[in-house]
């Protein structure tokens, strides 16, 4: 079970601004652990799923090459304060994470 | 009055060493008028900011890391733990002055009774070993995040650490401390001083070299070349390796003294902790 | 400059490529013939002297262990240049912390 | 993960009706893409098309990454009925770096932080109207010193 997603969604006007910090190692998979000189093997979010009230309204799918603790942040019309916003990650080790957090 | 006034004054005689050694508030003085001089345009707090104060092209990527920092897992995580309880009942909150809450610039301190230096995270050890629980490592992971969260709430509080100037052995910490950063050491030959008071704000291969002044201010820091939030400690350690010195253990004495000289350089600014960094 | 710098500078530029463990080769007919128990025996007193002054430079105990290795390998010229280097280190370091107890005042800012 | 799959399924299935638009239309993570060690491929395998350069695709990057480890991007675009936003880095060792699907609610506009390897010319992809537009950058990475 992945560490859970830190969220910050505001809405002003009709658009809602969603910023997201993801607490995950993104590893490569061609760094070497300083100690033993073994690849480390590569463990990365591949995917991830914003969903507003239920909807989605946001789909990414991601490769190694986005930084550790990864951070995104994407906009959308038609929420109002109060909505509640779902994101959802899933990486390739089998992880995943899901976090609700409201609209404010 | 007169007696600490002549005790004061026999001490710095032992220091001086035949030399004219100045006081804990002439170095900072010093220091101040140093970088004021050699970076006119940069407002004061801004030095605790780093190279950010002076790099333009990193102070805006800085900016944007700052939007949503990765330290604030660091915060989170070290809050949940500084509110647990530990196996006795008791909690962080115990162990410190006003809960623990809002109190970083209070350190790093010189325990009379210990005769030593007391660093925040040696505190939060200290607190951990009078509730019978095993010491954390100091460097990253749990202790930093403890320390960042008691960081982020002492946020805005303007440093003032205090060198009792009726203590003899205060003054002697503060002076060792002093002494590690003026003096060179390691393969390449460098002290703290070389980098960071010569050659603050030019680069140094690829990196722009900070100032003293501010660099006590905002600890831990998320560090991008870390991936992962660490301590003072751990940066000291990482400038030593960078000059081909075999680092200390961390919390020894040396380092204590170090933190205890390099923050008392800031004392008047305001803590920013936690804070990012390349 | 005094002549410590001079000597630590020169020996800065002999530092390998950043965390390579390059080796330099060492020369078959070693000056006074010393054995490499010998060398490797001194180098480790001297690290001790400058362990003792808490100054040790970082590569210098990588060397000994280098130079161990090579040596229980059979490769007892790179044995012995390993540990030579070491020594040297060790006691470079030691110099470096002798000069610096008292020149570091000289470059306080309050001064 | 098939919960998920069937959920940006139902999420496509209106826009695809729209036009036809069929590489772009993922339902599942296009890994060979992903996995494309050469930019160019990575682009041609994700799009079956080559893209035109358009100064309405706008990419806000630093031109001297701080630390390769983390470099924040925004790409944004003017234009109309986006349907997904692209990152390449052309010298990392798998070029794509995050592909981004948008929907008719999506501000086209995103921000994320990512890894170079060192200096690259990264690029932006705006797939609108089934048309790919892009915009390119070079990015000049420094390395932090020893061990950096």
């Amino acid at each position: 079970m992945g560490k859970p997603i830190k969220i910050r969604a505001k809405v002003k006007g009709d658009i809602s601004e969603v910023k997201a910090l993801m607490p995950h190692d993104m590893e490569s998979g061609l760094r070497r652990d300083a100690e033993t000189n073994e690849l480390i093997p590569a463990h990365y979010i591949t995917e991830l799923v914003a969903e507003h009230n239920g909807e989605i309204v946001m789909t990414a799918y991601w490769g190694p090459a986005v930084s550790r603790n990864p951070y995104v942040s994407f906009s959308f019309t038609g929420g109002v304060a109060g909505d509640t916003i779902k994101i959802h990650w899933e990486d390739n080790q089998g992880d995943s994470s899901t976090t609700e957090a409201v609209l404010k | 009055m007169n007696n600490k006034i002549l005790l004061l004054s026999v001490i710095i005689g032992l220091f001086a060493g035949g030399g004219a050694t100045a006081g804990p508030e002439e170095d900072r003085t010093a220091m101040l008028e140093y970088y004021t001089g050699r970076f006119p345009d940069v407002p004061l707090q801004e030095f605790a900011n780093g190279l950010y104060a002076f790099d333009e092209i990193a102070r805006e990527q800085w900016i944007e890391m700052e939007d949503f920092p990765p330290y604030e897992i660091a915060i989170e995580d070290g809050q949940a733990l500084f509110e647990a309880r530990f196996a006795n009942g008791k909690s962080y909150a115990d162990c410190f002055d006003n809960g623990g809450i809002g109190i970083r610039q209070q350190y790093p301190y010189f325990a009379a009774d210990l005769g030593e230096v007391v660093t925040l995270e040696l505190a939060i050890n200290q607190c951990r070993a009078a509730n019978d629980e095993q010491p954390l490592p100091y460097l990253t992971g749990d202790l930093a995040a403890i320390s960042a969260y008691m960081s982020y709430t002492s946020r805005g509080n303007t440093i003032n650490v205090e060198v009792p100037q009726d203590n003899p052995s205060a003054l002697a910490a503060y002076e060792s401390g002093k002494q590690y950063y003026y003096t060179r050491r390691g393969q390449l030959n460098f002290a703290c001083m070389s980098c960071h008071v010569q050659s603050a704000g030019l680069m140094l291969r690829a990196d722009r070299l900070s100032t003293t002044l501010g660099h006590a201010t905002h600890w831990p820091v998320y560090r991008a070349k870390w991936g992962e939030t660490g301590t003072l400690q751990n940066r000291i350690i990482e400038c030593n390796s960078q000059v081909f010195a075999k680092p200390l253990e961390p919390q020894s004495i040396e380092y204590r003294n170090l933190e205890y000289f390099l923050t008392y350089m800031s004392n008047g600014l305001e803590l920013n902790g936690p804070a990012s960094r390349r | 400059m005094n002549k410590l710098s001079i000597l630590l500078v020169a020996c800065a530029f002999l530092l390998p490529g950043c965390g390579q463990e390059t080796v330099s080769s060492g020369s078959p007919e070693h000056a006074g013939g010393s054995s490499f128990a010998e060398i490797y025996a001194a180098a480790e007193q001297a690290l001790a002297v400058a362990e003792a002054k808490r100054n040790v430079w970082s590569r210098t105990e990588g060397l000994l262990r280098d130079a161990k290795a090579a040596d229980a390998d059979g490769r007892t010229d790179e044995a012995i240049a390993l540990a030579t280097e070491a020594k040297l280190q060790a006691e470079l370091a030691s110099v470096q912390a002798d000069t610096e107890a008292e020149t570091w005042r000289t470059r306080v800012l309050s001064n | 993960m098939k919960v998920h799959r069937r959920l940006v399924l139902k999420g496509t299935l209106a826009l695809s009706a729209i036009a036809a638009w069929p590489r772009l239309l993922l339902a599942a993570r296009p890994d060979s893409a992903f996995s494309a060690n050469d930019a160019d491929k990575a682009i041609a395998d994700l799009f079956g098309q080559t893209p035109l350069d358009s100064d309405q695709v706008k990419m806000k990057i630093p031109d001297i990454a701080e630390n390769g480890a983390v470099v924040p991007v925004t790409v944004s675009t003017d234009l109309e009925n986006v349907e997904s936003i692209s990152i390449v880095v052309v010298n990392n060792p798998t070029p794509l770096a995050a592909v981004f699907l948008l929907t008719p609610r999506s501000i086209p506009s995103v921000s994320v932080r990512i890894k170079m390897g060192q200096t690259s010319q990264v690029r932006a992809l705006v797939n609108a109207g089934g048309n790919l537009y892009s915009t390119s950058k070079d990015v000049k990475v420094t390395i932090g010193g020893c061990g950096g």
